[in-house]
């Protein structure tokens, strides 16, 4: 049988090493096995690694490798396919995955399938990077063969082989009859769908020309869980929404709002997250203040998400004396679910004397200025990454790779460098938390919510599971006739 | 005496939302071999006239008051387009003043007169087409069976107006309506259409009504006239007694103001003031507007009475010289 | 002062058809060597078929159109090249009457503004309200009121535009009006009063008047000497009565017959010409009428006739004149037989009712001035 | 009674006489007035004004008119059906879709009349100097124009919009500049045939300055079919307007215009679809009334229908 | 005939130059970064800096005009950044798409614009005419994406009747394919029909009124030959130069109505190329469409030249 999802959008080129969207990343659930996976709840399995230990110093990754396993071209995946892939990952000029493998500083063959992974300086975030496009293994041949043109005729060694593309309008996969796991496997082909309308996308699942759809939008979720014909499955995203304020990019960062953290958190006071969840989304997603959603491990309850406080909100922006209100300009995204919930934190906002004037971007020019630090205020997100890490450290550090913000703070360069390299859970979370606390004052960056994933499903299909990163895994899913 | 060939009686119609008719009860008769010519101002009503004969006027927008026509014996009414639609470009044909519009400039000539003889003979294309030179022939183009190949836009106004005239009298017409034939050419292609109308008319035996403003021309081929102001026929005559003997004040305006080519240079004379427009014709003589001899009496509407045998005129002072010498 | 007004020398204005690349240019030769006399004071015609190029010629002789040789003097000066504010200058000393009253004035403009316009121009020491008063003394001078100042063009009927058009012509007291077929658009009732306006005007302003037509019967009403015109060129001249009385160029003759008097029952011995006029972007060779000419002769068709003179007044293009004329001793009109006596009566009391009947317009102007 | 031409009578007091105007009827018509009358005679074109006149006055008077604040949002009342509280409903942020229909008029409107304006100030001007110089100017206008024109109209707002920002005012002016190159070709046409008319002739034959000619003689004659032109294209704008919003690239919130209500209410066709109907049916009906009136300004001032 | 073809191209020339300037100016007058915006949420700069030097974007603007333009006389128009694809393949998958969707509702729309626009101009001010006329009116003043959204909730998802959205090839399936293109078509075909429809109307409306057409009915003919035949043949000249000029409609329509049904064809490639900064293929598409359009209107002058005789060599 073949199993048509419909995205919200195109994915882009389908080389793991290059591609950089979200959808492509669904796309390669069923195209590419990684080393490792995660289950829902964010633990690491392995998937082409059967097993793995780290030194004393965790300075060297030992993995042990699935037997067995070829690529859809028909290269047998060995130790040296994966040193293959990381060197590609590194050393390819148009990789994009070089600061996730940026700790590698070398791999050793040890035996057939059998690896050794040594770095510059611990790394914790290593394993999760494999859960994730790094760690996707490509055929070495193919890759060698095709240089930076292997995303048009991908060859990895997942569930599904690559069929065909036609841009804009479908990605084909078919069985892959020798993946190691293919009893899992119940579909003969999947066929991806990029249809951007959000009611589109819906109509084609109700109209029955898809099995399934990618992000269902929220508006829609009460009245289709109504529907007996479809299924509504969902989970709060790894990733959040926010505000970014320019506080130390560039000339504009000298503004009122770059240079008093008061101004910010009254900012962050004057909103009712909850309201906005209510409004924006019915409910259907986790109101937020901190990078992590409420329901992660590495959320701090010790500062936990503020009321709605209006007339502190007033005494704040007193205090840095706008007691008569204060003007502030939000460059946001022109999409819709942006331009409304900029729409509710405007008039939100309005109370508490803040003056919000929405400055609607598309994403390419609201992207080159925000990181140019052409802006006061942006409206944005991230989808979300398995390992902490990935959620917070390019964001907040000084030197950190996505910093438009421009927030530099010694104290939380040290606490995030120093999660980063111890692997213990706990001492990590120390780290984090201390971070938090600088960050919650400061406010660089004001979290409203966490997206829920949801996906609307056919009746018919079963096995479903979702993962907080919003892949869509095809093992065990099947369609009943 | 049989009937005449063509006989009209009391035409009067309007256009739709005009307050009054535009033709306003007028009649005449045209035999066969004859010439009946009606000559008037620009806007009198002289085409319309000819196209409510020809059932050519455009059916939602007329109102026809009354009127009669007999045709050959027949009679039936201006409204009676089924039976004006069968005998039209059969029995009677018209052309018209445009010679270069007239024709369809997307066709060739030649399909163009093959299409109204196949349409009433029921011949096949060839005979249709045959009969097409065999016209062109006639009406004087040189070499037809090239020229009927050709599209209008390729002939010069005369040959397109031999063209329709083909057209015309491709199917041997009873009556050929011919409005304003020549108005558009030079003198001398004028000279050589008429002739050709005159010798085909001799030829068959048709008769024709002429449609002009030109008294030249109406001087040269009628045999009966019609003047037409305003809607109304004001003279109606024997050619010879319409320019000899004049009687409505209206001819003889027109006759004044006409140059001439002979005789002494004189100051011309002239009909004072325009055609008044519909809506505001005065009522009765249409014509006392602008009529120096107009009195009280020109309110009510005057007989087209008869000053000489076959000879009408619509004024109630004709014929003018005895009744205003003794009035005075 | 010269006798002469105007005068034009080997006049010629050729139009580049089609062109541009790739394609191949028709040359038109609407006037092809045209030399005319206008004597001051006279009212001189130019006659011809459709396209012969009277319209041309008289837009040359305005300066509407740049010739592409030949000279032209007005009033001993020469106006073929001059340009700009020269140009603008000629304009107050010559003005023209269009053929169409009704396209030739613009319909967005009140009769005021389009009287006034030409007197705004070339007399711009004049107030506004001098210029009221003088767009009123035009309007009375071609028999209009001056309430009709405030009236648009469509208001009126087409001898009414026609005059608005004189009006306006006069407007910057031009020495010289050059009429395009003045009252070939209008009925004949209507045309006499325009033939008469202008004859009137004329002797009245002492101006010149050159008029275009192609009706021979008004230009024998109207001019004292008269041009004959053939595709581009002038083929007969002389002075009116002459040229009536006794054409020479078989053209002229052809012409002549071919019109259609409006007398019943005049025996015609009509001169009937073949064919159409060819067109002026192919000229036949040697005299351009013989492939027409019931006269042609061999050598005519290559053979160039020189417009020569015949009498010490007129002059004749055609190598064989002498020859037509000893054949056809009686190429002239007769007229034709009378009216009743009746009928002579009637127009003798028409005439006179008309000029009792109407109004005296100069009286309300004196009025007011 | 027949005089010899060359010895008139010397009349010289009395020019022709025979002047008839007297109390001519045709006279008593005011050509505006005649204009009037046959727009007036002219049912749909009639029908095309009122729907634009209330439309316009709904958008003049928008702010002494007794609604709410369109951008007031509620959160109680999100998405409500239309109701006694709010007559046409409220939208997904709980904002009067009625205020917001009213206040929208004017972006909608003015989208059209805007960028309509922009387009008649760059076309027009262009075009006469294209069709009244011709040579060289018209061959570099044409050119442009031409190639302006290959360019789908939709695909060069969008780029646009996209390189000005979307906002309202980028989405006119984007709008505006894509539709001149239609005014320029037809005034550029237009220019053309009415510089043949005799009248221009005689602008010329009098001595008129080029600048009196270009706006006496050519402006005032090529504008009617340029303000038929423009009435359509109004309509056409707002319908650009809702597409660019379509897009995103339109109205920005909260301000309304209808082009953007109909864009986030797609989202809501099931669950509110009176969010959809209400701007949709005022599109709808502005652009047929703009083009029910642009076809009743065509009759009413094309003179040859008199 | 030939001549004339030949000179048109040749006039077009320039056209085609300033065309390709301005498409080339297009990606110099967006905003954003096309780098930026290929680079992914993670923004590495080495990354950046040698995208930058692959995609030549530090050359001076002329030297990348040169590049691109050599590259486009050679049938390269780049690769898009987005999916590495060579543009002239991906031109060449679309290409197909918008043609069938163009050629669909241009069939809608004649089948429907003409004979309302004869019928209407024919009964012209009867309640016929009225009818024609508002649906007509109404054709143009539905927004697209308003009629198209209505469609799919109504035919797809309620009577299910047809495909919500997408593509298929005929090739794979003519059936399906058609019936996957029959919204979208309808939804496109209906705005041109009503601009149709009234270009039609007020052809015939005028040809109608001619001297040619009183002619034939003088002839007697009947009135359906006057009018289909005499009339109808002189009002097509207009029509054909009005539809060629409707291409541009055509293709902007195209690009609301691909958004809709999700039709991977150009009018959605040149959107999200634009959104995406794409520029190769922005450039790409805008000046195939504008080839396109200008060799639409060649055709037009052609057919202009073929069915009107009075152009035709003497
Ligand atoms: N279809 C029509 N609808 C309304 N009025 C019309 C129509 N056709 C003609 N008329 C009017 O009827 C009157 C008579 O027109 P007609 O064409 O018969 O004049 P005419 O005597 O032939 O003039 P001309 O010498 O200019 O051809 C005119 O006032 C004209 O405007
Ligand atoms: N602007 C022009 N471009 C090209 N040819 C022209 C132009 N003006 C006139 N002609 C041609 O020159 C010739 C003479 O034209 P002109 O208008 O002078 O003739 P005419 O004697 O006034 O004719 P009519 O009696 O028809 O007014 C005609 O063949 C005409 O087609
Ligand atoms: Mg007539
Ligand atoms: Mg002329």
């Amino acid at each position: 049988a073949d199993f048509r999802f419909a995205l919200e959008s195109d994915p882009d080129v389908l080389d793991p090493d290059q591609s950089r969207t979200f959808v492509g990343r669904i796309v390669y659930a069923a195209l590419c096995d990684k080393l490792v996976d995660i289950t829902p709840e964010l633990e690491l399995v392995p998937q082409l690694a059967t097993e793995w230990s780290w030194n004393d110093d965790g300075t060297k990754l030992t993995m042990k490798l699935r037997e067995g396993v070829t690529f859809h071209d028909g290269t047998p995946f060995d130790a040296e396919a994966v040193a293959a892939n990381i060197e590609r990952s590194q050393t390819m000029e148009e990789s994009r995955r070089k600061s996730e493998v940026a700790s590698i500083s070398g791999t050793e063959v040890l035996g057939s399938h059998e690896i050794r992974i040594d770095l510059a300086q611990p790394d914790a975030t290593l394993l999760a990077q494999f859960a994730d496009r790094a760690g996707m293994m490509v055929s070495p041949a193919a890759a060698a063969e095709a240089g930076a043109d292997f995303g048009l005729n991908p060859v990895c060694s997942g569930p599904f082989k690559f069929e065909e593309r036609v841009a804009q309008d479908k990605i084909v996969l078919s069985k892959f009859a020798d993946y190691w796991n293919a009893d899992e496997i119940n579909f003969d082909s999947v066929t991806y769908l990029p249809i951007p309308d959000d009611t589109v996308r819906l109509a084609n699942l109700q109209s029955g020309d898809v099995d399934a759809i990618n992000r269902l939008a929220a508006t829609d979720r009460a009245r289709i869980i109504e529907d007996p014909e479809i299924q509504v499955e969902e989970v709060i995203s790894l990733g959040y929404q926010g505000i970014t304020f320019n506080v130390g990019n560039g000339d504009k960062a000298d503004n009122p709002w770059g240079n008093d953290a008061r101004l910010r958190r009254a900012f962050e006071l004057s909103l009712d997250r909850e309201a906005i969840s209510q409004v924006v989304f019915e409910g259907a997603a986790a109101p937020g203040n901190q990078s992590f959603p409420p329901n992660s491990p590495w959320y701090d309850s010790g500062t936990p998400m503020p009321e709605r406080d209006v007339e502190k909100a007033k005494e704040l922006l007193a205090e840095a004396g706008y007691a008569d209100g204060i003007d502030l300009e939000v460059q946001v995204p022109n999409r819709p679910v942006s331009m409304q919930l900029m729409q509710v934190v405007q008039s939100m906002a309005a109370e508490a004397g803040i003056n919000i004037t929405l400055n609607a971007k598309e994403f390419a020019t609201m992207l080159a200025d925000q990181s140019a630090g052409d802006y006061v205020a942006s409206q944005v997100g991230w989808s979300g990454r398995v390992d902490p890490d990935g959620n917070i450290h390019q964001f907040v550090t000084t030197e950190g790779g996505i910093n438009d913000s421009g927030f530099s703070n010694p104290d939380v360069d040290a606490a995030l460098d120093a999660a980063r390299v111890t692997a213990d859970t706990a001492t990590r979370k120390e780290s984090y938390d201390e971070a938090r606390k600088i960050l919650n004052e400061e406010a660089p960056l004001v979290y409203i919510y966490h997206d829920t994933w949801i996906w609307a499903l056919d009746d018919d299909i079963k096995g479903f599971t979702p993962y907080p990163d919003g892949m869509f895994r095809l093992e065990g899913v099947s369609k009943s006739e | 005496m049989d009937s005449p060939l063509l006989q009209v009686e009391n035409l009067k119609f309007r256009f739709r939302g005009q307050p009054q008719d535009v033709v306003e009860g007028i009649s005449f008769r045209v035999g066969r071999n004859e010439t009946l010519c009606i000559v008037g101002e620009s806007g009198c009503g002289k085409s319309v006239t000819a196209l409510a004969l020809m059932g050519l006027l455009p059916r939602d927008s007329v109102r026809f008051g009354s009127g009669e026509i007999r045709f050959d014996g027949d009679s039936f009414t201006p409204s009676d387009h089924d039976r004006i639609a069968a005998m039209r470009g059969d029995r009677m044909a018209m052309i018209f003043q445009e010679p270069m519009t007239s024709l369809n400039p997307a066709f060739r000539i030649g399909d163009q007169i093959a299409e109204a003889v196949e349409q009433h003979r029921k011949c096949g294309k060839a005979k249709a087409r045959e009969r097409a030179v065999e016209m062109l022939r006639r009406v004087g183009i040189p070499a037809p069976e090239q020229r009927m190949n050709e599209y209008p836009h390729q002939l010069s106004g005369g040959m397109r107006q031999r063209v329709m005239i083909a057209m015309a009298l491709a199917n041997d017409p009873e009556l050929l309506i011919a409005d304003e034939p020549t108005t558009a050419l030079d003198v001398t292609v004028q000279a050589q259409i008429l002739d050709l109308i005159a010798e085909l008319q001799a030829e068959t035996g048709m008769g024709t009504i002429m449609i002009t403003h030109d008294l030249g021309v109406v001087a040269e081929i009628a045999t009966d006239v019609a003047v037409m102001y305003a809607g109304q026929v004001v003279e109606y005559g024997p050619a010879e007694a319409i320019f000899n003997d004049p009687q409505h004040p209206y001819t003889i305006g027109l006759m004044a103001s006409v140059p001439t080519l002979t005789g002494p240079r004189r100051r011309l004379s002239t009909v004072p003031g325009s055609v008044p427009s519909i809506g505001q014709m005065p009522e009765g003589c249409r014509f006392s507007s602008r009529c120096p001899f107009a009195a009280p009496v020109c309110a009510s509407r005057p007989e087209l009475a008869e000053v000489a045998p076959g000879h009408r005129a619509a004024c109630h002072f004709a014929p003018l010289d005895q009744t205003l010498e003794r009035r005075a | 002062m010269s006798d002469t007004i105007l005068k034009a020398d080997g006049l010629k204005k050729h139009f580049h058809l089609g062109g541009g690349f790739m394609a191949e240019t028709k040359v038109v030769r609407a006037v092809d060597g045209v030399s005319i006399e206008v004597r001051r004071g006279e009212t001189f015609a130019i006659v011809g078929e459709s396209g012969c190029g009277k319209s041309t010629l008289a837009r040359l002789l305005m300066r509407l159109l740049e010739p592409t040789d030949g000279a032209i003097e007005f009033e001993e000066r020469d106006i073929a090249g001059i340009r700009g504010r020269d140009l603008r200058e000629l304009r107050r000393d010559m003005q023209f009457v269009f053929q169409d009253p009704f396209s030739s004035l613009n319909p967005r403009m009140s009769v005021g503004k389009l009287v006034g316009e030409p007197i705004e121009t070339h007399r711009p020491e004049l107030s506004r309200a001098q210029r009221r008063q003088e767009v009123a003394r035009l309007l009375n001078i071609v028999g209009l009121r001056p309430e009709h100042a405030d009236r648009y063009p469509h208001e009126f009927s087409g001898g009414q535009r026609q005059r608005i058009g004189i009006a306006r012509a006069l407007a910057s007291n031009p020495r010289l009006v050059i009429g395009d077929e003045p009252v070939s658009a209008l009925d004949v009732s209507v045309q006499a009063q325009v033939v008469n306006l202008l004859h009137d005007l004329k002797s009245k302003l002492d101006m010149t008047l050159v008029i275009i037509a192609h009706d021979l019967a008004v230009i024998r009403h109207m001019s004292d000497r008269v041009a004959v015109m053939y595709l581009g060129q002038v083929v007969e001249s002389g002075p009116t009565d002459e040229i009536f009385a006794n054409p020479r160029h078989p053209y002229t003759m052809a012409l002549l017959s071919a019109i259609p008097e409006a007398a019943h029952g005049r025996a015609r011995t009509r001169l009937a010409l073949s064919g159409e006029t060819p067109s002026p972007a192919a000229p036949p060779s040697g005299c351009r009428f013989h492939t027409r000419c019931p006269f042609a002769r061999e050598d005519c068709a290559t053979r160039i006739p020189e417009l020569g003179p015949a009498t010490t007044e007129s002059r004749v293009a055609c190598h064989y004149w002498q020859d037509i004329a000893a054949d056809r001793p009686a190429a002239g009109l007769t007229p034709a037989a009378g009216r009743s006596e009746g009928a002579q009566r009637r127009f003798a009391l028409y005439e006179a009712a008309t000029q009792a009947t109407t109004p005296n317009p100069k009286t309300a102007a004196n009025a007011e001035a | 009674m027949a005089q010899p031409a060359t010895a008139q009578p010397a009349t010289p007091a009395t020019i022709d006489p025979q002047t008839v105007v007297a109390d001519d009827p045709v006279l008593a018509a005011r050509p505006e007035n005649r204009v009037w009358k046959k727009f007036r005679s002219h049912k749909s074109a009639m029908l095309g004004g009122f729907l634009v006149g209330f439309f316009v006055l709904m958008a003049v008077f928008a702010p002494i008119l007794p609604i709410p604040d369109p951008t007031a949002t509620d959160w109680g009342a999100v998405r409500k059906a239309p109701s006694a509280a709010h007559w046409l409903g409220t939208d997904e942020i709980g904002r009067d879709v009625l205020a917001r229909l009213v206040w929208g008029a004017r972006a909608s409107l003015m989208a059209g009349v805007v960028s309509v304006g922009i387009a008649v100030a760059f076309g027009v001007p262009l075009g006469i100097l294209a069709g009244y110089f011709g040579g060289w100017t018209d061959g570099i206008i044409s050119r442009c124009t031409e190639a302006l024109l290959a360019v789908p109209f939709l695909i060069l707002a969008i780029a646009l919009a996209a390189f000005l920002g979307p906002s309202l005012t980028n989405a006119m002016i984007a709008i505006g500049l894509s539709a001149t190159p239609v005014f320029v070709r037809l005034t550029r046409g237009q220019v053309i045939s009415v510089k043949a008319e005799d009248y221009v002739e005689g602008a010329h034959a009098i001595g008129l300055s080029t600048p009196k000619i270009l706006s006496r003689y050519i402006f005032p004659n090529i504008l009617p079919p340029v303000l038929v032109q423009a009435t359509l294209t109004i309509a056409t704008a707002i319908i650009a307007e809702a597409s660019l919003s379509f897009l995103g690239l339109g109205q920005q919130p909260p301000a309304p215009s209808w082009g953007s209500m109909l864009n986030t209410a797609k989202n809501f066709l099931a669950q509110a679809p009176w969010m959809a109907m209400w701007p949709g049916i005022a599109i709808f009906l502005v652009v047929l009334g703009f083009n029910l009136l642009g076809d009743g300004l065509r009759d009413a001032l094309d003179p040859r229908e008199h | 005939m030939l001549a004339f073809l030949l000179r048109r191209i040749v006039v077009a020339i320039p056209t085609v130059i300033l065309i390709s300037i301005f498409v080339f100016g297009l990606q110099k007058l967006l905003p954003g970064d096309p780098i930026l915006a290929m680079a992914g949420e993670e923004r590495d700069p080495e990354v950046i800096e040698f995208l930058r030097e692959k995609y030549r974007m530090n050359d001076p603007v002329p030297v990348q005009y040169l590049a691109w333009v050599k590259g486009a006389l050679t049938g390269d128009l780049g690769i898009s950044l987005r999916t590495n694809q060579p543009v002239t393949e991906l031109i060449g998958q679309k290409l197909p798409v918008t043609i069938q969707l163009a050629v669909m509702a241009l069939i809608f729309a004649l089948v429907i614009g003409i004979p309302a626009g004869i019928l209407s101009a024919v009964k012209k001010g009867t309640i016929t005419d009225y009818i024609a006329n508002v649906v007509a009116l109404s054709g143009l003043s539905i927004p697209n994406f308003w009629l198209g959204i209505m469609l799919i909730l109504l035919v797809a998802v309620n009577w299910q009747l047809l495909p919500a959205s997408g593509y298929v090839p005929p090739g794979e399936d003519l059936w399906l394919s058609i019936k996957t293109m029959l919204m979208p078509a309808f939804v496109l075909g209906t705005a041109l029909a009503a601009t149709l429809m009234r270009h039609t109307r007020s052809a015939m409306l005028g040809v109608l009124k001619s001297d040619y057409v009183r002619t034939a009915r003088a002839k007697g003919l009947a009135e359906r030959r006057v009018i289909l035949k005499h009339a109808f043949r002189n009002a097509l000249t207009p029509i054909v130069t009005l539809t060629a000029l409707l291409f541009g409609e055509l293709i902007a329509g195209a690009v609301l109505t691909e958004q809709i049904f999700t039709i991977p064809g150009f009018g959605k490639l040149v959107v999200d190329a634009v959104f995406n900064r794409d520029y190769a293929v922005v450039q790409g598409i805008v000046l195939v469409t504008a080839l396109g359009f200008i060799v639409m209107n060649i055709l037009a002058d052609a057919a202009y030249f073929v069915l009107n005789p009075r152009l035709r060599k003497q």
